[in-house]
């Protein structure tokens, strides 16, 4: 079965690691936060200029003044620090933040990514995707592994322009876990009830399959 | 203080000079820490042509997105335009054109211009849209593009706390692009919540020094929240 | 909070890993807010080869000027090492050796390096020895050398207040480069004067957020005055 | 009468106006700071991260947390604000300090200016210097108009390797106020008793004197 939105988030939060800091994209990589381990402590950079971002708060504590990167009222956590844009992606491009989460249009088997244009369309802008994937120190790629009408979002080559090139390493969807790497996607994981050859049929660029994939543990 | 006391009383008075064609750099992160009032006095002032640099255009009926009702701004450069009706329908009219610029670069670019660094590298948007027509280059074996500074005629501030002598402190993340903004005006003005005298905030804690503000004046503030959400609604 | 405390209660477990050969980034300026303990133990630990980068060199006895005792340091990036025989001595005989740098591209170049910014172009320097063998560029009709950013394995820093997640605050001009140092050693050990529990530390008056700061230490500090003059003496 | 030191510095500090703020080398340009006229303020930038620098401290203010550029204990004015190093010269190079005031060995017509490092001699450093001149909207240099054994600092060209170039536009030593501009001194003032002839004889680089040079005003 291909995993729900909350299951692939669920699945994201596995990766994170006690102290790392973490920059969650709009979606899917939100949720994320609510499973982090209970053993484990990761902290939230928000772009627009907060480290430590916690939970929304209650209607007596919504202040104008203090918002996430997706414009939505928060509240800071113990420990918090709060700092200007430029400070905020000084950690970004200077590869402070150990992990970074965000959705993708497509991913081709450079680690190329493409998730902020769809020619054609109107064009929104690019916020702040293109500096989180050229400069976070590992970033996760989040996305279904086709899209609505059954298309690979995995690619040889992206077709769609580009946020960044040669940096995805790591690629979490409904069907798989994937790494990047000799321009390739090398399978690691399967979703429960998901063969390999389902995986196969919907990944378009190369895929490399070694041995006996296991599937994800969703405890 | 003579000299130093930098307060204005009105906003025509913190707003003179603003001309046609201009440049002017806004502080704010969506609708959180906009200087409103700035905002408001020039879409009483007509002001055309502008060139506006903001993480954002506001949205329909508030913020920057009062300078659009009447055609006021030629150009924005943001990196993100998405909320906003009048602004897609002006784009897609060819009657606005938009420089869309990663956020981070967006940042440094108006922290490069307060500081006087003309370019810098980095590797955000290289191999992109956003490097195209830009120069390569290659440090340690990683490829990077060359961006340049941005100032502007104005800039457009929003502080918490401010003392006469243009000493700014923000509020939460109300800070955002504030800062940043503030050093790369030829003429900066300031919004506040509150004015002080000199000597009541602490000279470590300050955000802004106030060399780099021009004009302040005591704005209030609707503070429209853009995504209202609670643990309650979550 | 396991993950994030990062506090450690021996001079030997904040300095754990340097080695021979490594850059060091000090933070201080003089012999104000310089990080006295981390020194101490650099220097009881004998490390050899280091290349130190930092404003100035301390002075005979005192600061950094402890690691040219040994011959510790092979290399300094400085932009001023007026105020020490040794070193004076060490350079002459070529056991030393010097990168002078301008205070403000030195400072700079920390913090590019922090930034993820390779490289910036800046006026100072153009036309002197500091811009000898480097690229220059006009923009905008002025003349521009190209300076590249600096990082260190380590950067010892000196703070005022520290939380146990890293977040720390300076006092008074004892800020300096340490802020800038903290962005740019791949391991950021931080010797402080007091340690207090996350939370106690406002979030938009910290300095340097935690995400920088590796290593945090509890030092007692002597804090030599450099140049004592008062109102009397003046 | 060649002007003393505390003469030049008192010549200086008739250049500011009110709410300039002001960087002043160590020398005579310190010395300035004693002189600002009554009815006017400045507020005084030392590099080292602070604007609004306040008189030295009695013997109970003394805190070595608190010093200026030179090294010296000082103490915050009012409305002082205290910044790291970066921003104190993003500052400095970004035009945003009104006058530098700073000592030099050579400066020549073409507004180059030599003032950190005589070969042969130990080399301490620039420190703050090149920033500074490369920076300030206005830079006065002040200076003997002549070395000790009379050998003139105003040149054609310097001889000494540069802290700047085509940087310096005003120059106050103790004979005279200069401009430089067009490739040339400009001669604007002259100390009380000095003549023309004696400041043309202590200039190696083209003067220019253009009809009644008045004397100095010290009041």
């Amino acid at each position: 079965m291909a995993l729900s939105r909350e299951q692939i988030a669920m699945r994201v939060a596995k990766e994170f690691q006690d102290g790392n800091y973490v920059n969650l994209g709009i979606g899917i990589p939100t949720l994320a936060a609510n499973y982090v381990p209970a053993h484990i402590e990761v902290m939230l950079q928000s772009e627009n200029g907060l480290l430590g971002m916690g939970p929304y708060p209650s209607d007596e504590q919504v202040d104008a003044d203090m918002i996430n990167a997706g414009k939505e009222t928060v509240t800071a956590a113990t420990g918090a620090s709060i700092f200007n844009s430029a400070e905020s992606f000084a950690m970004i491009r200077g590869g402070h933040v150990d992990f970074t989460v965000l959705g993708a249009f497509e991913v081709d088997v450079t680690g190329s990514i493409a998730s902020w244009m769809i020619p054609g369309k109107l064009i929104k802008g690019m916020g702040g995707a293109m500096d989180l994937v050229a400069g976070a120190k590992n970033i996760i790629v989040t996305m279904t592994h086709a899209d609505k009408h059954g298309k690979s979002k995995l690619l040889q080559a992206c077709t769609l322009p580009l946020t960044g090139v040669n940096c995805i390493t790591r690629i979490i969807t409904d069907l798989a876990v994937l790494e990047v790497k000799d321009n390739a996607f090398h399978l690691r994981e399967r979703a429960p009830g998901v063969s390999v050859e389902e995986i196969r049929e919907k990944t378009a660029g190369k895929l490399i399959v070694v041995g006996n994939i296991p599937e994800m543990e969703m405890d | 203080m003579p000299g130093f006391d930098k307060v204005v009383t009105s906003y025509a008075d913190a707003m003179h000079g603003l001309e046609d064609n201009m440049t002017v750099i806004a502080g704010g992160f969506g609708l959180c820490g906009i200087p409103e009032g700035l905002i408001a006095e020039i879409k009483r002032l007509g002001t055309k042509g502008l060139t506006v640099v903001s993480n954002n255009c506001g949205v329909d009926g508030f913020g920057l997105g009062l300078l659009l009702e009447d055609k006021q701004i030629k150009k924005m450069v943001s990196s993100y335009v998405g909320e906003n009706m009048l602004f897609e329908k002006q784009l897609l009219n060819g009657e606005l054109e938009v420089e869309l610029t990663p956020q981070g670069t967006l940042a440094e670019k108006m922290r490069a211009g307060g500081a006087g660094i003309p370019a810098f590298y980095t590797a955000t948007g290289f191999g992109t849209p956003v490097g195209d027509g830009k120069e390569s280059r290659n440090f340690n074996g990683r490829d990077y593009i060359l961006e340049e500074s941005i100032t502007g005629e104005f800039a457009i501030v929003k502080a918490w706390k401010a003392d006469r002598y243009g000493n700014c402190m923000y509020r939460h993340t109300a800070m955002n692009f504030n800062p940043l903004a503030a050093t790369a005006g030829k003429i900066t003005v300031v919004e506040v919540e509150e004015i002080v005298e000199p000597g009541e905030l602490e000279p470590s804690q300050i955000h802004t020094p106030g060399i780099y503000v021009d004009r302040i004046i005591k704005g209030s503030f609707e503070k429209r929240i853009e995504r209202l959400v609670t643990s309650k609604g979550a």
